[in-house]
């Protein structure tokens, strides 16, 4: 079946993200597709890349990065809720005039059509809140 | 056929209370993260998940987090991640209630 | 003319400076000059945001022209013609509406 | 072509849930037929006589009025949530249609997308 997430937690306040993730390795496990990963609300906050968890815990925004980047997965963050929270790529730090930008790699910047679409196309849509 | 699932403890709020007012019987129900507090035995919650309509489940790994497995209400069964996906899959959607 | 303070893709910093004055000027930077036909354009517009408080998509601008200014104008193409390539971000830059993020 | 069902639970201001519910609705309405459903706290998004320009918050207690322009016309509230909130239809900024718990179950098991906030 074809798959897809939506994750709407910030990262070590929720453990929304945690449990996303848990359940996507599963859905890989048992021969599932997923079509997309798409962070909503404070979700966006996983994309992160400049988060410093201690050395002894998990750091969720590169595990989601190798995650996806070993099974091919297609991260998405919304766009408005990112720029709100400070969550930017390289083209939207240059539009937006800031001095640096912190999305981890792997992960995109795209409209809430995005979730739209992952509904439409999936057979689920399965949603992490917080 | 709905899953239903349900993240919030009802001892902090009414998310398992409007789930249930929802839900209707040929649904299932998974406590995740500390939606498993609902699934204590004794407790001021256990008597209205025990007799509720649909089917209510537990996601093991999280109540075993929890130092619970003990306290599980013996009408209640758990299940694991891949008993959750199996879950999604056999149900048409999935609902969540956070 | 005194000089408006924009960011670099030509929108307003502060919202409320928008004036008629600073939409002519800020047209002038489109090499775009002002007509009737985009004035009431931008006036629709603006009366959209201040009443919902956000900005239309196209589809709903479209139908909004239709409804409000007629069918013959009523279409993607005259706005199109009006505000070339990107009317919908051309629209929010000149009637001083907020900078639509990318999402396109 | 797929239905889909939103779900607004939260009071607006105290979390930024229900204006992000709102802007997935309009998003929605774009691509598939929509409905809304204001459940639990999020019938006091539609309370009139908001005003959180006084605590410097955007009010979008505006932006519901223009759901009929992106063709979002079936939008309920749960008769449930508004009694035991001591609220009634009057309170409200929207035209809404007030529905029983039965009739939300039903909108559950007829939409093929639920997506709640």
């Amino acid at each position: 079946m074809i798959f897809s997430l939506a994750v709407y937690g910030s990262p070590y306040t929720y453990q929304s993200s945690d449990s996303a993730y848990q359940f996507a390795r599963e859905l890989l496990n048992q021969g599932h597709e997923i079509y997309r990963i798409f962070f909503y609300h404070d979700g966006v906050y996983n994309a992160n890349r400049l988060t410093i968890p201690p050395q002894d815990e998990i750091n969720i925004s590169s595990r989601w990065s190798s995650f996806a980047g070993e099974n091919n997965i297609e991260l998405v963050v919304c766009v408005a809720s990112a720029l709100r929270r400070g969550v930017l790529d390289d083209s939207e730090s240059r539009r937006y005039e800031k001095d640096t930008h912190n999305i981890e790699q792997n992960f995109t910047l795209s409209g809430l059509g995005q979730l739209i679409d992952a509904g439409i196309v999936s057979d689920r849509l399965v949603t992490f809140g917080s | 056929m709905i899953l239903h699932t349900v993240n919030k403890s009802p001892y902090a709020d009414q998310t398992l209370l409007s789930c249930l007012r929802a839900a209707s019987e040929k649904d299932t129900l998974l406590l995740i993260e500390d939606g498993v507090y609902g699934a204590l035995k004794g407790g001021e919650y256990s008597a209205l998940v025990e007799s509720a309509a649909p089917r209510i489940l537990v996601l093991a790994p999280d109540l075993e987090a929890r130092g619970l497995l003990d306290k599980l209400s013996t009408t209640i069964a758990t299940v694991d991640y891949a008993g959750f996906v199996e879950l999604t899959v056999t149900h048409d959607k999935v609902v969540s209630w956070f | 003319m005194h000089c408006i303070d924009t960011d670099r893709e030509g929108y307003l910093k502060d919202l409320s400076d928008w004036s008629a004055d600073v939409a002519v000027q800020l047209a002038e930077s489109e090499s775009l000059t002002l007509t009737d036909n985009h004035w009431e354009v931008i006036h629709l517009i603006r009366d959209f945001y201040m009443k919902y408080k956000i900005s239309p998509t196209m589809r709903v601008l479209v139908r909004q022209v239709r409804d409000k200014l007629g069918v013959e104008k009523g279409r993607s193409f005259h706005l199109l013609t009006l505000f070339p390539d990107n009317p919908l971000k051309r629209l929010s830059k000149i009637a001083g509406l907020p900078k639509p993020p990318n999402c396109d | 072509m797929k239905s889909f069902l939103i779900i607004t639970r939260r009071s607006p201001y105290g979390t930024s849930y229900g204006k992000e519910a709102l802007d997935a609705v309009l998003m929605a309405s774009a691509f598939v037929p929509v409905s809304l459903l204001f459940l639990d706290d999020g019938v006091f998004q539609i309370k009139q006589h908001q005003d959180a320009d006084c605590i410097e918050i955007k009010d979008y207690s505006p932006t519901f009025a223009v759901l009929e322009q992106y063709d979002v016309k079936n939008i309920y509230v749960s008769a449930s949530s508004l009694q035991h909130r001591g609220l009634t239809e009057k309170d409200l900024v929207l035209d809404v249609e007030v529905i029983s718990d039965a009739r939300i179950a039903n909108l559950l098991d007829t939409n093929a997308v639920v997506l709640s906030f």
